[in-house]
């Protein structure tokens, strides 16, 4: 990389370019994210979906910094509000967290920390950015518990989180995350540990409060309805890269990548006549140590045959197809296009 | 006077060891060293252990015979005087020596007028009447010997605990406040050394406490007790009510003498060698590091005197365990034995004189003899030793067992080097251990037990509770004081000529004439080839330059507690 | 139950409830522990063929006569059947008992442990004379350990891997690895003899009398017995950080922006020193009942020196009120732990 | 099922298991004497039949005691009350002993494919443990047997000496289901089979699950929280709140038209993955949590959180009753009402005159969005 | 409730890095868990090197006296031999400098009675390991059953297991075991002398040791019988014998192990206080801690006696924490 960084501040709110986190381990070098590369506007929501150990939870932890001073090897840039943090002092980025970017955890019990009241944990991250006294940062914390819709939170504040029932735990980690304003606002499988009912209240309150606070969202989830319900854009993750990004229309409804439509063909939906058998895709997900060469996916891809042998030679790229939706396919568009016109939609429509 | 604990803390730089006035290495042993009539100050004794009790009618510590002393006067008592004529009795109460009848079964003693205890009342003959009464017959002071009690015709007495009318202990007698008679069941010589012991110090009925006593002990001596901490600390202070006229064998130097108890031995070596203390007071002398320590530095060593104690460290050979019936398997031990590897763990030559007789060196009536010559090296002189083994029937040795007091570090190391010289010729000796607690009751002392076990050697000591053959001897040689438990004659020796010349020498009045029958019988004891000598104990002990009045009490084999003075 | 709770709960007599549980468990558990040390002390050496009369023989003189010891089974009431004795300690501890002294009888007031067989003393208050060295022995050591194992332990595991981690590892290793009366004489023979720069073995001075030797005597026995214990609570600690720094709620702290020395502090050190409460707890329960090796080793006058002491010399009511004592003390702590940890667990507050 | 006055129970001849009024209490007790307290409902009076060759699916909120009911079928518990017949064998009190040899037709597969194997056996091992256990011999012997399993449930038989943890999560899963099959059981019971697994791992489980029931003729009962996965695999489904059975149907008639609030809250909770409805869905929103089973409210245990609750839904407890042909629900008031047939649907529109006026005034407690 | 020696680890599951990697891995070879767990335990140099000196250890307590007088008779002396002659008569120490260190008593001398330390240390390991190995199996066979029991049956056998155990926590143990040593006669049992002292010391140390064993069993057991799949087992109509034996079990070994290893230096320890407080077997034969206690007056005049045996109990202590520190690590799945 010959370019110098006064490429500098780009036009997103936060952008990731070329973002590489990789971890030595005795077995070898883990590449959870390998090269990934999106952007993201303020007031805008991004769903990143992807099997488990896609490398979800890296990214995000990774654009918070978290890595850092660990034994994470990272590379690439991350943009954010026009600050590059890679590169940026541990210290810094702390300063960020919190005020800049927040995040909310999968599983909000073991996310808060035993001994503690929920609302000291809020306390804490507010007094953090903001050098109020205790007085007014309890009220805070208050106020926050009260537009999560944690019923009498001036009592339930000083509740410790197993006293709180899952969903109120969830939204205590939301007025947690968002009591300092954050910009941009990562939701990692926020929803994953809930029943439905309790998922769908969630989500409702996620999309309530991002648009009183006009934050940026990422979701991170592998449940295609979570995203659908959420998101403008959608990206794919397989094997630690971005296989496929678009609109959520692009996604759901012009979909390009086989691992994709595996994806959509292996989910039984509520809101279509269900079909005779669901249409998985073969195999198990990728070793992060020892990834298949050429195209990650090629092993568990029934159209591998169908890439005039680049399948196990060639790294696919991540190429535009049109207005913005990139796909990592060696395939050509129209067969793309034509596999799923053809074979795939009508399959997953049929009854 | 001042010097209490306050000042104790921090004095003792290295100036305060050597021997300041040009003492010697033993010149305690035969003179006075540091005499000084000076007064005043504190003199302070050490003590690992804590003491049985402090009264005296209740003890049987060596030391707490000399020490007791200093607060309770005995009818007679030892003469002040370092080397043998320390060991000659001296009236300390009595007026004088007391008076055998004909038959020799009553002895009359004249207590000296105007001895008053330190509240200034009086002592009258009923008090030591009445302390005989109490150490002698009662359950809860169960710790002095009980001579008095084996000696007096008191059949049926209950005791004065139980039987609060003094009067019904018919066997002394009170004529008058000046007069004590005691009545015998049989003659007995040597009853001045029994009223020499603690226990006729007088004890006015009134005042007993029983074992609570100790705490507050009627003084007669020249110091009255001001605190006793039990297991913790004893303080004495002057005595004004003692009348120095009345009593020729102490003094009254310091103002005050402290004890601790309970305190660490090694710690006490090296406060004793700081001048931080003055006495060890169990006179056993100096811890191994210390001995070290004192045996490479000449300037320590005359610091220190190496007494005999009134101990003979032995081992029994039992005459009723197979094949120690046999007289010549008992001689192949007494020949295969390694004198010197048995010394050793008494800490070699200033640990204890190698033994050949039953009797020691500061018993009256000692003569030097060897009965079995084992080597000029006295490591052993093995033909002999086999040579007996072969007349015994048992050419290539035989197997036994030696018990041993398995807490008692020295003697077990005695015993495994017994067990190491007797391998030399075959004969295989197996280490028994037994708790000392139930030595003499449960193990050694029982002979069905001895039996049983064929616990063919037995390690021991003795030490006499008066320095005469018949006071060290009687106990553990005469075949009539063998018993079904609590024995001492544990090689259970039962010779007709021993037993005669035991009681033909008790009832004998003439000192001279019984010393010599003292002799034979230890002739004759060394004879049977059971009793297997090792040393006659000796303590190495340390003097502070600081203390005055030193010389060692042939009685007692330590100093003279009576006398010792400090310097300021 | 999850967030069912409503707040202001009737706690104090919860609490309470609690409390006289775990008081009425843990007397029971001493009346146990003392006739188990009663079998112990009085059965088996009966059952070994012990008689009374051998018994009292070992505490009257040196050749007593059968009369003699006839009357001290007599006065020690050693031919009761051990259920009658039992009985009589069991009464002296709760009502206090009279015991012959000779012409009057001494008074022994509740609780009383009997009297020393071999000097006529009432055992309690040989006991509450003991204490205060011992007492002093375990604070001095106890602050010196935790203060210093628990901050190794914490660098250790914040330097994972590197040498320092290492190098405190092993001599955490050593510290458990060497019998205490070894390094005990080994640092008598160093710093006391050779070097003189602390007094030497026996020279315990209560504080009241001087406190400064008081100091002076412990700092050895102190290093000596904190050396033993340091090292297992470092390697307690360092475990228990390398855990707690796993947590997702650290992970939480981080994200909300907190300084990395707070995240250590008031996070992670929380959550692990709350078990090793538990086992300092217990450990210090267990030394006040009598550090017998150190005491022993150091020639400190608390109560394990006492009860060596007692041991060789069969000193039974001694024996066995140390071992009511410690027993008593190792309960105590077990009640006073369990009772803190509801303080500094909120989790476990309930139940 | 019914009972003839006899006593004896009557089974219709097509079931192959028949629940009658199942109860499941856990105690919860306090203090040193453990005195009893309370108790969980975990299952509170549930019945249903399972028909030889269909799937029965259960479906619900975490805690409402799903799997408490599969584990009571399968007596790996003991019910409180109720009564459990497999085969026209009663077999609710059955002594383990007794129902030893009826366990070959009554398996389970488990949700958590790394804890429901043992890591220190191998795969060989696992599998052929129902051999062992059940002291079947197999004319080919057990390797070859379990080899021929394995290969079933699409493994590779070479696997056979390999340890659980070589395996990701969707091939244990297959592993124990070939420990299930080992013994050609009758019925399986499934708890939450496929939740722990990827969604593309997923899809490959539930295609075996209906592949090998086609294949071997066996009869499911499959738990789980999933509702779109439930439609996809089962004939009839169940839907529980809080220990009880509240709507029972045919696949058909619960998805499209339930008629209990709570499975219609349920449904339309269920996010559906296409972008373009999520701005005009109609969404009924729960609010609060499903209280506790500890202490359920009383009567319609759901009143608490439905908009629909009148009084007599916290005084009168509905009964499970077939509103519809193949149709049972237990509510007063019911949705899609206009397919309520017979009788109930007179008792229903009585209930709507003097339920006693709504409960919660509108929206606090839900309703539509939209 | 000492943790160091806890070894809760969730046994080995959800490892996803073991997880068989269908495509562009390598070949997969079947590894069993102690595979793994020796792969992992080589890695460890410490762990490694303590394994080396326990096996070492071992060998020598077993070839110290046999066959053929075995190493002592190899190094010369036997270790009851004394050598007066080279004491000092005075002090009872080794004349030589160093303890008498020379070609013939590599170790040097015992003070009074001049016994060759080296031959006296190997003897004694037989004492410190046999007393430790028989005392750790007397506790993992009472911990390991009474912990089984109370975790798989729960209710009040649990209830009655866990008040036994913590009424015997409560116990002085030391105290105790002094107590009982000094009372055990010098016969009984049809064993006499060191042998019945051997056998009361292992009887007692293991006896009341167990308690540390059973919490670790039980709560390893509680845990695994939440696990499906022993539900899977039952569900297959196993009995509970199967269950606690094929199914539990093997899962058991592991901690067991651990724990085993990790107690084996505390009993070593525990003998050796005991010989140091003089109950422990009795002289001559040799013992470490007996011969510790021997040194303590002489630790200023001959210093060696006391470090030799002190370095041993030392070496040994720290070899099988080593060892049991390692194995540790390479059996918990978590610790990587
Ligand atoms: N600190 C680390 N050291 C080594 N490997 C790691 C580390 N953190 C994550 N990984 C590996 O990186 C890969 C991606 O992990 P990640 O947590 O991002 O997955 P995910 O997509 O969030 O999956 P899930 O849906 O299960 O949460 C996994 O294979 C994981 O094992
Ligand atoms: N052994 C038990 N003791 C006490 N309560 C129990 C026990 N097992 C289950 N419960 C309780 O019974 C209720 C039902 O549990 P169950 O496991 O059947 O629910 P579920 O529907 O399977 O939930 P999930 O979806 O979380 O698996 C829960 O409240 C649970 O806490
Ligand atoms: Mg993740
Ligand atoms: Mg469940």
């Amino acid at each position: 990389m010959t370019a110098p960084h006064t490429s500098g501040a780009s036009g997103s709110f936060l952008e990731l370019r070329d973002l590489r986190i990789h971890f030595p381990t005795e077995d070898g070098l883990v590449k959870s994210v390998d090269g990934l590369s999106f952007k993201l506007e303020r007031g805008k929501t991004l769903g990143i979906v992807g099997e488990s150990g896609s490398g979800k939870s890296v990214t995000s932890l990774g654009i918070l910094g978290l890595h850092k001073g660990g034994r994470a090897k990272i590379s690439g840039e991350i943009w954010l509000d026009g600050e590059e943090l890679v590169s940026a002092s541990a210290d810094h980025v702390r300063t960020l967290r919190g005020k800049k970017m927040a995040m909310i955890f999968q599983d909000p019990l073991s996310s808060m920390h035993p001994f503690y009241t929920v609302g000291d944990q809020i306390i804490e991250a507010y007094r953090i950015h903001n050098d109020v006294s205790k007085k007014v940062a309890r009220k805070h914390a208050i106020d926050m518990l009260g537009r999560v819709g944690i019923p009498q939170p001036d009592r339930r504040v000083d509740s410790y989180p197993h006293e709180f029932s899952g969903g109120m735990r969830q939204r205590a980690m939301i007025a947690m995350a968002l009591s300092c304003d954050p910009e941009l606002l990562i939701a990692d499988e926020p929803t994953t540990a809930l029943d439905v009912t309790v998922q769908a209240q969630i989500l409702d309150l996620m999309l309530d409060l991002q648009r009183e606070f006009n934050s940026a969202l990422i979701v991170i989830t592998h449940d295609l309805g979570v995203v659908a319900e959420l998101s403008d854009d959608i990206l794919v993750m397989y094997g630690g890269r971005c296989i496929e990004y678009g609109t959520a229309e692009d996604i759901f409804y012009r979909p390009e990548h086989p691992y994709t439509w595996g994806l959509l063909g292996s989910m039984p939906r509520l809101d279509r006549e269900p079909t005779e058998r669901l249409m998985p895709i073969k195999g198990t997900p990728p070793s992060l140590i020892n990834v298949p060469s050429g195209c990650a996916f090629n092993p568990r891809c029934p159209y591998s045959d169908r890439t005039a042998g680049k399948a196990t030679t060639v790294v696919p790229e991540l190429v535009e197809s049109d207005g913005g939706h990139l796909v990592r396919c060696h395939m050509p568009v129209a067969e793309r296009r034509a596999i799923w016109e053809n074979e795939i939609k009508p399959m997953m429509e049929s009854a | 006077a001042c010097g209490g604990t306050a000042g104790g803390g921090n004095t003792g730089s290295g100036g305060g060891t050597g021997a300041a006035s040009g003492a010697k290495h033993n010149d305690a042993y035969t003179k006075v060293v540091n005499p000084s009539d000076a007064k005043g100050g504190t003199l302070k004794f050490a003590l690992s252990d804590e003491p049985d009790s402090m009264d005296p009618g209740n003890t049987y510590y060596a030391w707490n015979w000399n020490f007791s002393r200093l607060y309770a006067r005995p009818l007679m008592t030892y003469a002040a005087q370092p080397g043998e004529a320390g060991l000659k009795l001296v009236p300390d109460l009595a007026e004088g020596p007391g008076v055998a009848s004909e038959d020799g079964l009553t002895w009359t003693y004249k207590l000296k007028k105007g001895i008053k205890y330190d509240d200034g009342t009086e002592v009258k003959a009923a008090d030591v009447k009445y302390a005989i009464a109490r150490s002698n017959f009662t359950d809860e002071l169960t710790d002095g010997p009980k001579y008095f009690a084996q000696y007096l015709d008191a059949e049926g007495y209950k005791g004065p605990y139980k039987d609060k009318n003094l009067d019904n202990f018919k066997a002394v007698e009170t004529p008058d406040d000046y007069t004590v008679v005691f009545k015998l069941k049989e003659p007995f010589a040597e009853f001045d050394f029994l009223v020499a012991n603690p226990q006729s110090a007088p004890v006015p009925q009134a005042k007993d406490t029983g074992l609570d006593y100790e705490k507050t002990v009627a003084s007669t001596g020249p110091y009255k007790i001001e605190t006793h901490e039990v297991g913790k600390q004893f303080v004495l202070v002057k005595n004004e009510n003692w009348d120095p006229s009345t009593d020729t064998t102490r003094k009254q130097l310091p103002d005050r003498i402290e004890v601790q108890f309970k305190q660490n031995a090694e710690d006490i070596d090296k406060r004793l060698m700081a001048g931080q203390i003055h006495v060890d007071l169990a006179g056993t002398g100096v811890q191994t590091a210390a001995r070290g320590q004192i045996v490479g530095n000449p300037q320590l060593k005359d610091s220190t005197d190496n007494p005999y104690t009134p101990f003979n460290r032995y081992a029994m050979l039992s005459t009723k365990v197979a094949p120690f019936d046999n007289i010549d398997c008992r001689k192949a031990v007494q020949y295969a034995v390694d004198k010197v590897a048995t010394q050793l763990p008494w800490g070699g030559p200033l640990g204890g004189d190698i033994a050949t007789t039953a009797m020691t060196p500061t018993t009256v009536g000692y003569k030097q003899f060897d009965l079995y010559p084992n080597g000029a090296d006295k490591k052993g002189d093995l033909a002999k030793a086999k040579e007996h083994l072969a007349a015994c029937g048992q050419p290539n040795g035989f197997e036994t067992n030696i018990a041993v007091r398995g807490d008692r570090t020295k003697e077990v190391q005695v015993a495994e080097a017994l067990q190491a010289s007797l391998d030399r010729v075959g004969i295989k000796a197996s280490i028994k251990k037994y708790p000392s607690g139930d030595w003499s009751s449960q193990y050694a002392g029982k002979p069905d037990f001895v039996h049983q076990n064929k616990l063919g050697i037995m390690i021991a000591g003795w030490g006499s509770d008066w320095p005469s053959g018949f006071g060290f001897l009687s106990q553990i040689v005469d075949g009539r004081f063998i018993k079904a438990s609590g024995n001492y004659n544990m090689m259970e020796l039962d010779d007709k000529t021993i037993n005669e010349l035991l009681d033909k020498g008790i009832q004998t009045t003439d000192p001279a004439a019984r010393n010599e029958i003292w002799a034979q019988v230890d002739q004759k004891v060394m004879e049977s080839a059971a009793f297997l000598p090792f040393v006659y104990e000796k303590t190495l002990i340390f003097r502070p330059a600081s203390l005055t009045n030193v010389y060692v009490h042939p009685a007692y084999g330590m100093y003279d507690y009576t006398w010792l003075g400090v310097k300021q | 139950m999850p967030g069912s709770d409503p707040p202001g709960h009737p706690g104090r007599t919860i609490v309470f409830a609690f409390i006289v549980r775990r008081v009425i468990a843990a007397v029971l558990m001493l009346v146990i522990v003392s006739v188990a040390t009663f079998a112990i002390f009085f059965l088996i050496p009966r059952a070994l063929g012990q008689t009374p009369e051998g018994m009292a023989a070992r505490y009257v003189g040196r050749d007593a006569t059968p009369e003699a010891i006839q009357g001290a089974v007599r006065r020690l009431h050693l031919d009761d059947p051990l259920i009658v004795q039992y009985g009589r300690f069991a009464q002296g501890i709760v009502m206090g008992q009279d015991y012959s002294l000779g012409p009057r009888k001494a008074e022994c007031p509740a609780p009383c442990f009997g009297f020393s067989f071999n000097n006529n003393q009432p055992v309690w208050p040989t006991l509450l004379d003991r204490l205060p060295a011992t007492v002093s022995l375990a604070i001095g050591a106890s602050v010196i350990w935790v203060v210093g194992g628990v901050s190794i332990g914490v660098i250790s595991a914040l330097r994972r891997g590197t040498a320092l981690d290492r190098a405190a590892m092993t001599v955490a290793l050593a510290g458990v690895s060497l019998p205490i009366y070894f390094t005990g004489l080994v640092s008598l023979a160093l710093f006391a003899y050779t070097l003189g720069i602390f007094p030497g073995g026996g020279s315990y001075t209560p504080f009241t009398e001087n406190p400064v030797m008081w100091f002076q005597s412990l700092v050895l026995p102190w290093i000596t017995l904190a050396f033993l214990y340091a090292a297992t609570y470092a390697r307690l600690t360092r475990a228990g950080m390398l855990e707690t720094m796993g947590e997702d709620y650290i992970r939480t702290a981080r994200a909300k922006g907190l300084k990395e020395r707070t995240v250590v502090t008031k996070h992670a050190l929380r959550a692990t020193l709350t078990p090793i409460l538990t086992i300092f707890g217990l450990d210090l329960g267990l030394l006040l009942g009598g550090a017998v090796l150190t005491e022993s080793t150091f020639s400190i006058p608390g109560i394990g020196k006492l009860v060596i002491d007692a041991i060789r010399g069969n000193d039974l009511p001694v024996v066995l009120g140390v071992t009511m004592f410690a027993a008593f003390f190792i309960v105590l702590a077990n009640f006073i732990v369990d009772v803190l940890y509801a303080v500094v667990d909120p989790r476990v507050r309930l139940s | 099922m019914t009972v003839d006055d006899k006593g004896t129970v009557v089974t219709d001849r097509e079931a192959l298991l028949s629940v009658q009024g199942l109860k499941k209490h856990f105690p919860v007790t306090k203090g040193l004497l453990k005195r009893q307290v309370g108790a969980v409902r975990a299952v509170d009076g549930i019945s249903f039949d399972v028909r030889k060759g269909e799937t029965l699916g259960l479906v619900g909120e975490s805690g409402c005691g799903k799997s408490t009911t599969g584990r009571l079928i399968t007596r790996l518990m003991d019910p409180t009350e109720g009564r459990i017949v497999f085969e026209g064998n009663d077999i609710t009190h059955m002594s383990q002993a007794r129902i030893r040899p009826l366990r070959r037709d009554l398996q389970m597969i488990f949700q958590d494919p790394y804890s429901s194997l043992n890591p220190r056996h191998t795969v060989g091992s696992i599998v052929g443990a129902p051999f062992r256990i059940q002291g079947v011999q197999t004319e080919q012997g057990t390797k070859k047997a379990v080899q021929e399993l394995l290969e079933l449930v699409g493994l590779n038989p070479e696997h056979y000496n390999r340890y659980p943890h070589e395996f990701s999560g969707g091939q244990r899963q297959r592993i124990g289901i070939a420990r299930t099959l080992a013994l050609k059981p009758k019925l399986i019971i499934a708890d939450e089979p496929v939740s722990a697994l990827d969604v593309s791992i997923q899809a490959q489980v539930v295609n075996l699950l209906e592949d090998l029931q086609s294949e071997l003729d066996l009869t499911y009962v499959i738990v789980a929280h999933d509702l779109s996965v439930i439609r996809h695999i089962s004939d009839r489904v169940a839907v529980m709140y809080l220990g009880k059975i509240v709507e029972l149907a045919d696949r058909k008639g619960l998805y499209e038209s339930p008629m209990h609030p709570y499975t219609n809250a349920l449904m339309s909770a269920v996010p559906i993955p296409d972008p373009a409805r999520r701005k005009d869905r109609e969404r009924i929103r729960l609010q609060g949590d499903v209280p506790s089973p500890l202490n359920p409210p009383p009567a319609c245990r759901f009143h608490t959180r439905c908009w629909k609750a009148q009084v007599i839904c916290k005084t009168e407890e509905p009964p499970l009753v077939e509103l519809a042909p193949g149709h049972q629900v237990a509510c007063h008031f019911p949705e899609n009402a206009d397919k309520v047939t017979g009788p109930a649907a007179a008792k229903i529109a009585q209930n709507t005159q003097d339920g006693g006026g709504l409960l919660h005034p509108k929206g606090t407690v839900g309703g539509t969005t939209g | 409730m000492t943790a160091p020696l806890d070894v809760s680890g969730q046994a080995m599951e959800a490892q996803p890095e073991a997880v068989v990697q269908g495509a562009g891995g390598k070949a997969i070879e079947g590894r069993s868990l102690g595979q793994i767990a020796w792969t992992r335990l080589k890695r460890d140099k410490a762990a490694i090197a303590g394994a080396v000196v326990v096996v070492l250890l071992t060998l020598i307590a077993i070839f110290a006296e046999r066959p053929f007088g075995g190493l002592i008779a190899l190094f010369g002396d036997s270790p009851n031999t004394p050598n007066n002659d080279l004491l000092d008569p005075l002090t009872s120490v080794p004349l030589a400098d160093w303890g008498g260190i020379s070609l013939e008593h590599p170790l040097g001398v015992e003070p009074v009675n001049g016994r060759d330390i080296l031959a006296r240390i190997l003897s004694g390991a037989q004492i410190s390991l046999l007393v430790a190995f028989l005392a750790t199996l007397v506790s993992v066979a009472i911990g390991s059953l009474l912990g089984v029991v109370a975790g798989f049956f729960g209710g009040w056998v649990d209830m009655l297991i866990s008040r036994l155990m913590d009424i015997f926590l409560a116990f002085p143990l030391l105290l105790f075991a002094i107590a009982i040593v000094g009372a055990v006669p010098d016969q009984a049992l049809g064993l006499k002398g060191n042998a019945l002292r051997i056998a009361v010391i292992v009887f007692i140390i293991g006896f009341f040791n167990w308690p540390y064993i059973a919490r670790i069993v039980r709560g390893q057991t509680l845990s695994l019988r939440e696990r499906e799949f022993v539900d899977a087992a039952r569900s297959l109509g196993a009995s509970r014998r199967h269950i606690i034996f094929r199914e539990m079990f093997p899962n058991l070994v592991a901690p067991i192990l651990v724990y085993s290893t990790l107690l084996i230096p505390t009993n070593i320890l525990f003998e050796a206080a005991l010989s140091f407080l003089g109950v422990g077997v009795a002289e001559p034969q040799a013992s470490w801690g007996g011969m510790l206690t021997r040194a303590v007056d002489y630790y200023q005049l001959a210093p060696h006696f006391m470090l030799v045996p002190g370095l041993a109990i030392f070496i040994t202590v720290m070899a099988f924490n080593l060892l049991g520190d390692g194995l540790r690590d390479a059996l918990d799945p978590r610790a990587r």
